[in-house]
C-alpha cells in the first residue's frame, strides 16, 4: 500500500475528530474526539516514519501517546471535579474564563 | 500484496467507522466503545506500517488502560443521552463544514504533494524495524531527554489529577473530619487564610 | 585586598529576598535588611577603593549572554554611577529598615519585592550593555507594580494602572530605540549592544534624531519632566512610604542617568540638535513644578512637584552640554535622592501625627517634636539648595554650566531657585510652625524613625561640608560623557546639516541653533 | 598664632556654641544657655582682637592674608576653597559684629529669661553670628554665598521664633524668600565675574577684572548690578526692603542684632568689599548710590507716619543703611563703614531701649498707647535719648560725624551727586524729627497706666497677645510669658546698654575731620587701590557740611519738640490736613500691594490655572489618560476574543490551522 493512503486516512480521521470537537457538547465526548485527532496524528507520524525508514517517528508517536494519557487524566479529573460540584457537564455552559 | 491491501481497507474502514461512531453516537458510553473499536483498527494499520511496538502499546495502553478509565468516568458521571440538536449557536452548525474544509485542504496537500516517496510503500526495512528492542534502544540513547521529560510529565499529571479530584472541605460535602493539606496550603502566606 | 564583584552587589538583595520568602517573616525581613546593609557596605568600600583619576570602567564583569544577538552581560562602575549605586544602597537600606519595622501585611512578599526592586535598579545603574540596561530598566517595573498595587493607599488600582501603563509605554519606545540603535549601528549583522562599542559607531544625524526621541520619551517619563509627569500625582498619593522613597529617590534617577550614560555619548549629534528643546522642557519643568508645588495642600504632592522642578534642574545641567553642567547634574541626582528620601520619611512621620497628608491639618509640630523639626529644617534647607548644602554646589554648577552657552534659559531657571525657597519653607512652616490643629497629636520622633532619618541627614550635611569627596571621583567620567555631544557643535562631519555660526573654540551662542 | 589662625577661631567659637546649645538643648539649666552663647561670642570678639593685633604688627602692604582649610569644590575649571580672607576690612567688620553681638547676647540673657525657647534662641543667635562672621571672612564667592544664605536662614528662624504667631511665620517666609532672591542675584553676579575672569576667589577676580573687562564693560556692569541685587535684598534697599519692617515680629534682641546692627549691613560690606569692581563699573556704582538715596528718603518719610515703635526704628534702619550704601557707592568707603559702625552702636541701643519699653507695656508696641515713661524708666530714657541723639546726628554725637562725612563726600563728587547729597541732607532733618517723635511720645507727656504702675514698682502684665493681630498668644512658645520681669530691673540688660550708650557718644572720635582719622587709616590697606583715595573733601568743606547737618538735626528736633511737646494736638491736625499724604505714608508707599499684584497674585493664579487646567486636562487627561485609554481600547478588543467558550476557542484553533495549511498550499503552488 502506498503511504499516501495512510496519510489521507489520517487526515480524514483528523477532520472527523475536529468535527466532533466542534459540535459535541459533552466534555467527555470532546475528550474522545481529541483522542481521535491525536491518533490521527500518530498515524501520520508512523506513516512518515515508514516512508523514511526511520524509527524516530515512532518515538514521536510514543511521546504523543504519553501526552494523550496525561491529557486524559487531567481532563477526566476536571470532569469528575465538576460533577462533584454539581456543575453542568456541558461545554456551552462553561465560560468562567471569559476575559 | 493483496492481503495487505485487504487488511488496509478493512482496518481503515473500521477506524473510520469507529471515528464516526465516536462523533455521531449520542450516548457517551457507546462513543467510548466505538473509540475502542477505532483504536484496535488503528493498531492493525500500525502493524501494516511496521510499527509493531506501537501497535502493541496502542492496544494495551490505549484500548486497554485509558479506555477503562473513560468507561469508569462515564459510569460515574452517568452518561446521559445528549441531544444532537441545534443548541449551541451557529458555530456548532458550521463545525462539520470547517472540518470538511480542513480535510479537503489536507487531502489536496497530500495528493498534490511533489513528494515522490509518498507514492511508494517506503523503503525496505530490516526485520527489527519498530521492534520493542529498537524502540527501547532509541529511547535510552538518542531520545533520553524527551523520555525523561515525558516521565516527569506523567508524574505531574498524576499529582494534578489527585489534586483536582480530591474531596474538598466545606464546598458541597459535609466535613468528614479528615484534615487535608494541599500544596497550595503550604505556599500560602500565614495570616492570609 | 579583596575584590569587588558587581554581580554580587547587584544580585545580593534578590537572593536574600528569595531566601527570606521561605523563612519565617520575622527572620526574613531582617535578612533582607541585612542584605541591603551589605550592599551599602559594598558601595562604601567601592567609594573608598575607587580610583578617581581613571575615567574608565572599574570592577568590570563581561560575559557573553545572548551571543547570537551580540548581547553581553556587562557590568561596570565609573564615576558616573559610583555614587548613584551608593545612593541606591543607602536609600534601600533606609527604606527596608523602615518597612521592616512596620509592614504587617504579607511582610515576606513585601520584602521580596523591595529586594527585587533594588536588584533591578542596581542592575540598571551598573549595566554597560544597552540590552542589559533595557532589561533591568523594564524589570524595575515588576516589583513596583506589585508594591504599589498590593500595599498602596487610597485608589491604588488606578494609580498602579496609570503608573505601569504610562511608564511601560515609555519603556517600549526605548526598547524600539535600543533595537534600532543596535541594528543600525552594527553593519552587516555584526551586532553589539555594548555601550562602549556603540559610542564608537556614530550614526547618521537624521537617524540619531528619531532614536533620540524614543529614548528621551522613556527617560522623561521616568524622570519625570513636564509634560510627561502625569502619572506622578496618583502614584505619589497611593504608594506606601518606603516604596515612595526609593521610587522617587532612586528610580527617577535611572531616567536622567540614562541621558548621561547612553544618550549623550551615543547620540551626540542628536543631543546637540535637541539641546534647545530639552532645555526648554527643563526650564518649563522647573517653573511649572515650583509653582504647582506651592499651590498644593497635600504634603506628598508638594514634594512630588518639587521633584519635577529638581529633575528639571538635572536635565538642564545635562543638556547644557557642558562639563560643569553635567557634573552638577550628576551631583544633583545624588543630592535630590538624599533629600527627597528624607523628606518622604518625615512626611510619613508627620502624617502619622496629623492623621492626614493635608498641610492644613498639620501645624505646630515643632513644639513637641524639636528633633523632628531640626532634621526637617536641615533637609528642607538642603532641598531648596541653600548654600552650604550639597544641593547648592550642584545647582551652582548646573547654573554656571547653563549660563555659559544659554544665559537666558539659565536666568529663567534661576528663578526656580527662588521659587524653591517659597515652597519648601512653606512646607516647613505649615507643618512645623503656626498653631497646632486640634486633630493633630504632635509627638517626638521615635528612636527607630530617628535611626532611619538621621543617617540620611548626616550624609546630606557631610556632603555639604565636603562636596569634593564626590567631585573628585566623578569628574573624569562626566567629562568624557559630555565631550562628544559638546564638540558636536563645532561642526563634526555628522553635524554638517546643522551649520553652526558659533565662535571658534566656544559653544554655539544661544539661539543660533539652526533647525534643519 | 597667625592672623588667619585667629580668623578660624573667630568662626569656631560661635559654631561650637551653636552645636553645644543645639545638641545639648535639654542639658542647660536656667540661664546657662544664655551665658554659654555669650561666652562663645566673647571668644569670637577676643579672637577678632587677636586678628587686629596680628595685622597691626604687619607692614601696611602685607595686611591681606588668605587662609585655606581645604578644597571645597574643584571640577572642570570651577574651583572654590574653604578659605578666609583676613584684611583690615574683615577685621573691622568682625570687631563690630562680634562686639555688638556680644552685648546683645548679654542683653538677651535677661530679656529672654521667661521664654520657653530660651536655649533655642541662643542656638539660633550663635548660628547667626557664625554665619555673619563667615560672610565677612569669606575669601571667595562660594564661601561668601554660604555665609550670605546662612544669615538669611538664621534670620528666618529668628523672625519666626515665636512660631505660633502666623504673622511671625509669614514675616519669616517673606524675609527668607527676598533673601533668596538676593542669593540668586549673587550667584548670577558671581557667574558673570567667573565667566570673565575664570576665578571665584576675590584676589583672582580683582586681579583679572582689569584685564578681562574694560571700564563700564556691559558684562561687568551687569555683574555688579546683580551683586547689588544681593546687597539690596540683604540690606533692605528699595524695592527689596519690604521684609525688614515685617521682620520686627521677631524678639526685640533679634531686631537689634540682625535687623539693625549686623545682618542688614552685609550689603554695605559687600559693596565695600567689591569696590575694585564697582570702580571699574561706575555705572553700577551709580545705581547703588541712587538706590541708596531713594531708600533713605522713602524710609525716612514712612518713619514719620509709622506708629509701631519697632517699625519706626526699622524704617530708620533702612534709611541709615541707605546712607551707608550711598557712601560706599560714591567711594566714601571709610565714611560708609564708619557710619556702619556708629549705626550699629546707636541702633542696637535704640532697640534695646525699645525692648525695655515694650516689656514695660506688656508687649504692646504701638506709640499711640505709650507715654510718660520718663520717670518710670530713667535709665532707659537716658540711653534711648542718647541713641536718638546719635541717630539724629546731634552735634558731637557719633552719628553726627559719620553721617555727615558721607554727605560731604557725596557733595564733593560734584555733578549729579549734588542732588543725592541734597536729598541726604533733607532726610537727615526728617531723621531728627522722627527720632525725637519717638522720644517725646514714649517718654514725655501724660504717663499711661503702665508707666504709673511701674513708677510704683509694679510691672504691668497684659494678657499676652500678638501686637499685630490682637490674637491671644500661645505662651508655650510665645513671649512675653506670664512671669516677665525685665523692664529696667535686670542687670544684664543695663550692662549691655551702658557700653553701647557710651560708644554711641564717643565713637565719633575715630573720625573727626582734621583731628582724627584712625578708622580710615586702618582701613586704608584694603582700599589703597581705590581711585578716590586721594580725592578727599577739604577740611573746611567737611566742617561746613557738619555745620549744615548739625543745624538740620537741631531743626528737626526743635520741630518735633514743637509738635509733640509744646502743642500736643498739632500732629493730629497735620494728619487731617494732609490725609492723602498720611495714608500714602502709613501704607508704606504701597510697596507690599505692588508686590502682591505683580508677583504673588499672578503666581497664585497661575498655580490654580496649572492645577485645574494644565494638570487635569492636558497632563493627566490627554497624555496619561490618552495613553492609558489607548491601551484600554486595545485590551478590550483582546478581551472580546476571550469569550470563555470552549467551542469558540476550538473554532479559532481550527481556523488557524486551516489558514496555515492554506497559506502553505498557496505558497507551494
Amino acid at each position: 500500500m502506498d503511504i499516501t493512503w495512510f496519510v489521507v486516512l489520517s487526515a480524514l480521521i483528523f477532520a472527523t475528530g475536529a468535527a466532533g470537537v466542534l459540535t459535541r457538547r459533552s466534555p467527555l465526548v470532546v475528550l474522545l474526539c481529541l483522542e481521535l485527532m491525536l491518533n490521527a496524528g500518530n498515524l501520520a507520524l508512523l506513516s512518515f516514519s515508514r516512508m523514511l525508514g526511520n524509527q524516530d517517528g515512532q518515538i514521536f508517536a510514543l511521546i504523543v501517546l504519553v501526552v494523550a494519557a496525561c491529557e486524559v487524566v487531567i481532563g477526566l479529573g476536571i470532569i469528575v471535579a465538576m460533577y462533584r460540584r454539581r456543575l453542568p457537564i456541558d461545554v456551552d455552559q462553561m465560560n468562567e474564563l471569559r476575559g | 500484496m493483496l492481503f495487505e491491501q485487504l487488511l488496509f481497507f478493512v482496518a481503515g474502514l473500521g477506524a473510520l467507522a469507529g471515528a464516526l461512531g465516536v462523533v455521531l453516537i449520542r450516548n457517551p458510553f457507546y462513543s467510548v466503545l466505538s473509540l475502542v473499536a477505532h483504536l484496535i483498527s488503528l493498531a492493525l494499520l500500525f502493524l501494516l506500517l511496521r510499527a509493531e511496538f506501537m501497535a502493541a502499546a496502542q492496544v494495551v495502553i490505549y484500548a486497554g488502560a485509558v479506555m477503562v478509565l473513560y468507561v469508569f468516568v462515564v459510569a460515574y458521571v452517568g452518561g446521559s443521552d445528549e441531544p444532537l440538536g441545534p443548541e449551541g449557536g451557529p458555530l456548532r452548525r458550521i463545525g462539520p463544514l470547517f472540518a470538511g474544509v480542513l480535510f479537503l485542504e489536507l487531502a489536496i496537500a497530500v495528493v498534490g504533494s511533489s513528494l515522490d516517496a509518498l507514492d511508494s510503500t517506503g523503503p525496505e526495512v530490516g526485520a527489527s524495524f519498530g521492534s520493542p528492542g529498537e524502540i527501547g534502544r532509541l529511547l535510552l540513547t538518542k531520545f533520553l531527554l524527551p523520555f525523561e521529560a515525558a516521565s516527569f510529565l506523567l508524574l505531574v499529571a498524576a499529582v494534578g489529577a489527585v489534586v483536582l479530584a480530591r474531596k474538598r472541605r466545606g464546598l458541597e460535602e459535609p466535613d468528614d473530619g479528615v484534615p487535608t493539606l494541599s500544596v497550595a496550603d503550604v505556599l500560602r502566606e500565614e495570616g492570609a487564610r | 585586598m579583596f575584590t569587588i564583584h558587581l554581580s554580587i552587589v547587584v544580585f545580593l538583595p534578590f537572593a536574600a529576598g528569595l531566601i527570606a520568602a521561605f523563612l519565617p517573616a520575622r527572620v526574613g525581613r531582617w535578612l533582607v535588611v541585612a542584605a541591603t546593609l551589605g550592599v551599602l557596605g559594598y558601595a562604601i568600600a567601592m567609594i573608598a577603593d575607587f580610583d578617581g583619576d581613571s575615567g574608565g570602567l572599574q570592577y568590570v564583569t563581561d560575559d557573553a549572554w545572548i551571543s547570537e544577538l551580540g548581547i553581553r552581560y556587562q557590568l561596570g562602575v565609573d564615576g558616573l554611577n559610583l555614587f548613584l549605586i551608593a545612593l541606591t544602597a543607602l536609600l534601600w537600606a533606609a527604606a527596608t529598615l523602615w518597612a521592616a519595622l512596620r509592614t504587617e501585611d504579607r511582610p515576606r512578599l513585601f520584602m521580596f519585592n523591595m529586594a527585587f526592586a533594588e536588584t533591578a535598579v542596581l542592575g540598571a545603574f551598573c549595566a554597560q550593555d544597552l540590552a542589559l540596561f533595557v532589561v533591568f530598566f523594564d524589570l524595575m517595573l515588576v516589583p513596583f507594580y506589585f508594591l504599589i498595587g498590593g500595599w498602596g493607599e487610597g485608589d491604588r488600582v488606578r494609580a498602579t494602572t496609570r503608573f505601569t501603563i504610562y511608564t511601560l509605554v515609555g519603556s517600549l519606545l526605548m526598547l524600539a530605540g535600543a533595537i534600532a540603535l543596535g541594528v543600525l549601528a552594527g553593519p552587516g549583522g555584526d551586532l553589539s549592544f555594548s555601550l562602549a562599542v556603540l559610542a564608537e559607531r556614530p550614526l547618521e544625524a537624521g537617524t540619531q534624531q528619531w532614536i533620540f526621541l524614543l529614548f528621551a520619551a522613556a527617560f522623561l517619563v521616568k524622570a519625570p519632566l513636564f509634560p510627561l509627569h502625569g502619572w506622578v500625582v496618583d502614584t505619589y498619593r497611593a504608594t506606601p512610604i518606603p516604596v515612595l522613597v526609593v521610587l522617587s529617590a532612586a528610580l527617577s534617577k535611572v531616567g536622567v542617568y540614562g541621558f548621561l550614560r547612553i544618550v549623550l555619548p551615543i547620540l551626540p549629534d542628536a543631543s546637540q540638535h535637541f539641546q534647545d528643546l530639552m532645555i526648554i522642557l527643563a526650564v518649563v519643568s522647573i517653573l511649572y513644578g515650583s509653582v504647582l508645588a506651592f499651590s498644593q495642600d497635600e504634603a506628598r504632592l508638594v514634594v512630588a512637584y518639587s521633584s519635577i522642578a529638581q529633575l528639571g534642574f538635572i536635565v538642564l545641567g545635562i543638556f547644557s552640554l557642558s562639563e560643569l553642567g553635567s557634573q552638577g547634574a550628576l551631583m544633583q541626582m545624588v543630592n535630590h535622592g538624599l533629600v527627597v528620601g528624607a523628606l518622604f520619611f518625615i512626611i510619613a512621620v508627620l502624617t502619622a501625627r496629623a492623621g492626614s497628608t493635608s498641610l492644613a491639618r498639620m501645624g505646630g509640630m515643632a513644639l513637641r517634636a524639636p528633633v523632628l523639626a531640626a532634621l526637617f529644617l536641615v533637609v528642607a534647607l538642603a532641598t531648596l539648595a541653600m548654600p552650604g548644602s550639597p544641593n547648592f554646589v550642584a545647582e551652582i554648577l548646573i547654573l554656571f554650566g547653563t549660563f555659559e552657552d544659554k544665559l537666558v534659559y539659565g536666568l529663567v531657571a534661576s528663578a526656580g531657585v527662588a521659587l524653591a525657597a517659597v515652597y519648601m519653607i512653606r512646607l516647613f512652616q505649615r507643618s512645623m510652625h503656626n498653631r497646632t490643629e486640634p486633630s493633630a497629636e504632635p509627638r517626638e520622633l521615635g528612636g527607630l524613625d530617628l535611626a532611619v532619618i538621621a543617617p540620611l541627614t548626616v550624609v546630606i550635611v557631610a556632603l555639604g561640608v565636603y562636596p569634593q569627596v564626590m567631585l573628585d571621583r566623578t569628574d573624569e567620567a562626566t567629562t568624557s560623557k559630555v565631550e562628544a555631544a559638546a564638540t558636536a557643535a563645532d561642526g563634526s562631519p555628522s553635524a554638517a546639516e546643522a551649520p553652526q555660526a558659533g565662535p571658534p573654540g566656544g559653544g554655539a551662542p544661544p539661539g543660533v541653533q539652526v533647525q534643519p | 598664632m597667625s592672623a588667619t589662625g585667629y580668623g578660624w577661631l573667630v568662626l569656631a567659637f560661635p559654631l561650637a556654641g551653636t552645636l553645644a546649645l543645639a545638641l545639648g538643648w535639654r542639658l542647660w539649666p536656667g540661664r546657662a544657655a544664655g551665658w554659654i552663647g555669650s561666652a562663645a561670642i566673647l571668644g569670637s570678639f577676643a579672637a577678632s582682637l587677636g586678628m587686629l593685633f596680628e595685622l597691626l604688627d604687619r607692614a601696611e602692604d602685607s595686611r591681606s592674608l588668605v587662609g585655606t582649610a581645604y578644597t571645597y569644590a574643584d571640577t572642570a575649571g570651577f574651583r572654590a576653597d574653604m578659605s578666609i580672607l583676613v584684611d583690615p576690612l574683615s577685621v573691622f567688620m568682625c570687631l563690630v559684629v562680634s562686639g555688638v553681638s556680644f552685648l546683645i547676647h548679654v542683653y538677651s540673657v535677661a530679656y529672654m529669661t521667661s521664654d520657653r525657647g530660651y536655649v533655642r534662641f541662643f542656638a539660633y543667635l550663635n548660628f547667626f553670628v557664625f554665619s555673619m562672621l563667615l560672610l565677612i571672612l569669606a575669601a571667595n564667592f562660594v564661601v561668601l554665598l554660604m555665609g550670605w544664605a546662612f544669615v538669611g536662614a538664621a534670620s528666618y528662624l529668628l523672625i519666626s521664633f515665636w512660631y505660633r504667631r502666623d504673622t511671625a511665620t509669614g514675616a519669616g517666609i517673606k524675609a527668607f524668600v527676598i533673601n533668596v532672591i538676593g542669593d540668586v542675584g549673587l550667584v548670577v553676579g558671581a557667574f558673570l565675574l567667573f565667566d570673565g575672569t575664570g576665578a571665584l576667589d576675590y584676589a583672582g577676580v580683582f586681579e583679572e577684572a582689569g584685564n578681562a573687562f574694560g571700564r563700564n564693560d556691559g558684562q561687568l556692569v551687569a555683574a555688579c548690578v546683580m551683586l547689588l541685587v544681593g546687597a539690596f535684598a540683604k540690606s533692605a534697599q528699595v524695592p527689596l526692603h519690604t521684609w525688614l519692617p515685617d521682620a520686627m515680629e521677631g524678639p526685640t534682641p533679634v531686631s537689634a542684632l540682625i535687623h539693625a546692627a549686623t545682618m542688614v549691613t552685609a550689603g554695605v560690606y559687600l559693596i565695600a568689599r567689591m569696590h575694585p569692581l564697582f570702580e571699574l563699573a561706575p555705572a553700577a556704582a551709580d545705581v547703588g548710590a541712587v538706590v541708596g538715596t531713594v531708600t533713605l528718603l522713602i524710609a525716612a518719610t514712612i518713619a514719620l507716619a509709622a506708629t509701631d515703635l519697632k517699625r519706626v526704628i526699622a524704617y530708620s534702619t533702612m534709611s541709615q543703611i541707605g546712607y551707608m550704601v550711598l557712601g560706599v557707592s560714591v567711594a566714601a568707603y571709610g565714611a560708609g563703614l564708619f557710619h556702619l559702625m556708629t549705626h550699629a552702636f546707636f541702633k542696637a541701643l535704640l532697640f534695646m531701649g525699645a525692648g525695655s519699653v515694650i516689656a514695660a507695656m506688656g508687649g504692646v508696641q504701638s506709640l499711640d498707647k505709650m507715654g510718660g515713661f520718663r520717670k518710670a524708666m530713667p535709665f532707659t530714657f537716658a540711653t534711648f535719648t542718647i541713641g536718638a541723639l546719635a541717630l539724629a546726628g546731634f552735634p558731637l554725637m557719633s552719628g553726627f560725624f559719620s553721617k555727615d562725612e558721607i554727605l560731604a563726600f557725596t557733595l564733593n563728587r560734584g555733578g549729579g551727586y549734588v542732588v543725592l547729597a541734597v536729598a541726604g541732607y533733607l532726610a537727615s532733618g526728617l531723621t531728627a524729627f522722627y527720632a525725637f517723635r519717638m522720644v517725646f511720645r514714649v517718654f514725655f507727656g501724660e504717663p499711661v497706666p503702665e508707666a504709673r504702675e511701674l513708677e510704683r514698682g509694679h510691672l504691668h502684665h497684659g494678657d499676652p497677645a500678638n501686637p499685630a493681630t490682637g490674637e491671644k498668644e500661645d505662651t508655650e512658645v510665645g513671649f512675653p510669658g506670664p512671669e516677665h520681669h525685665v523692664a529696667e530691673q535686670a542687670w544684664p540688660m543695663k550692662a549691655a546698654m551702658a557700653p553701647l550708650a557710651l560708644l554711641a557718644i564717643v565713637a565719633g572720635t575715630l573720625g573727626i575731620p582734621g583731628v582724627t582719622d584712625t578708622l580710615e587709616h586702618f582701613l586704608e590697606p584694603t582700599f589703597e587701590d581705590s581711585r578716590f583715595l586721594e580725592t578727599h573733601p577739604s577740611e573746611s568743606s567737611e566742617w561746613l557740611g557738619l555745620a549744615l547737618g548739625g543745624g538740620l538735626a537741631l531743626l528737626g528736633i526743635a520741630v518735633a519738640a514743637l509738635v509733640y511737646l509744646r502743642r500736643p494736638g498739632t500732629a493730629l491736625q497735620l494728619r487731617e490736613r494732609f490725609s492723602t499724604v498720611h495714608t500714602f505714608l502709613s501704607n508704606k508707599w504701597y510697596f507690599d500691594e505692588l508686590f502682591d499684584a505683580v508677583f504673588v497674585r499672578p503666581m497664585a493664579a497661575f498655580g490654580r490655572f496649572g492645577r485645574s487646567i494644565i494638570e487635569s486636562v492636558f497632563v493627566q487627561g490627554v497624555l496619561v489618560g490618552g495613553t492609558v485609554g489607548a491601551v484600554r481600547v486595545g485590551t478590550s478588543l483582546a478581551r472580546a476574543i476571550q469569550t470563555g467558550e470552549l467551542r469558540a476557542y476550538a473554532f479559532l484553533l481550527v481556523s488557524g490551522l486551516g489558514g496555515l495549511v492554506l497559506y502553505f498550499l498557496i505558497v507551494s503552488v
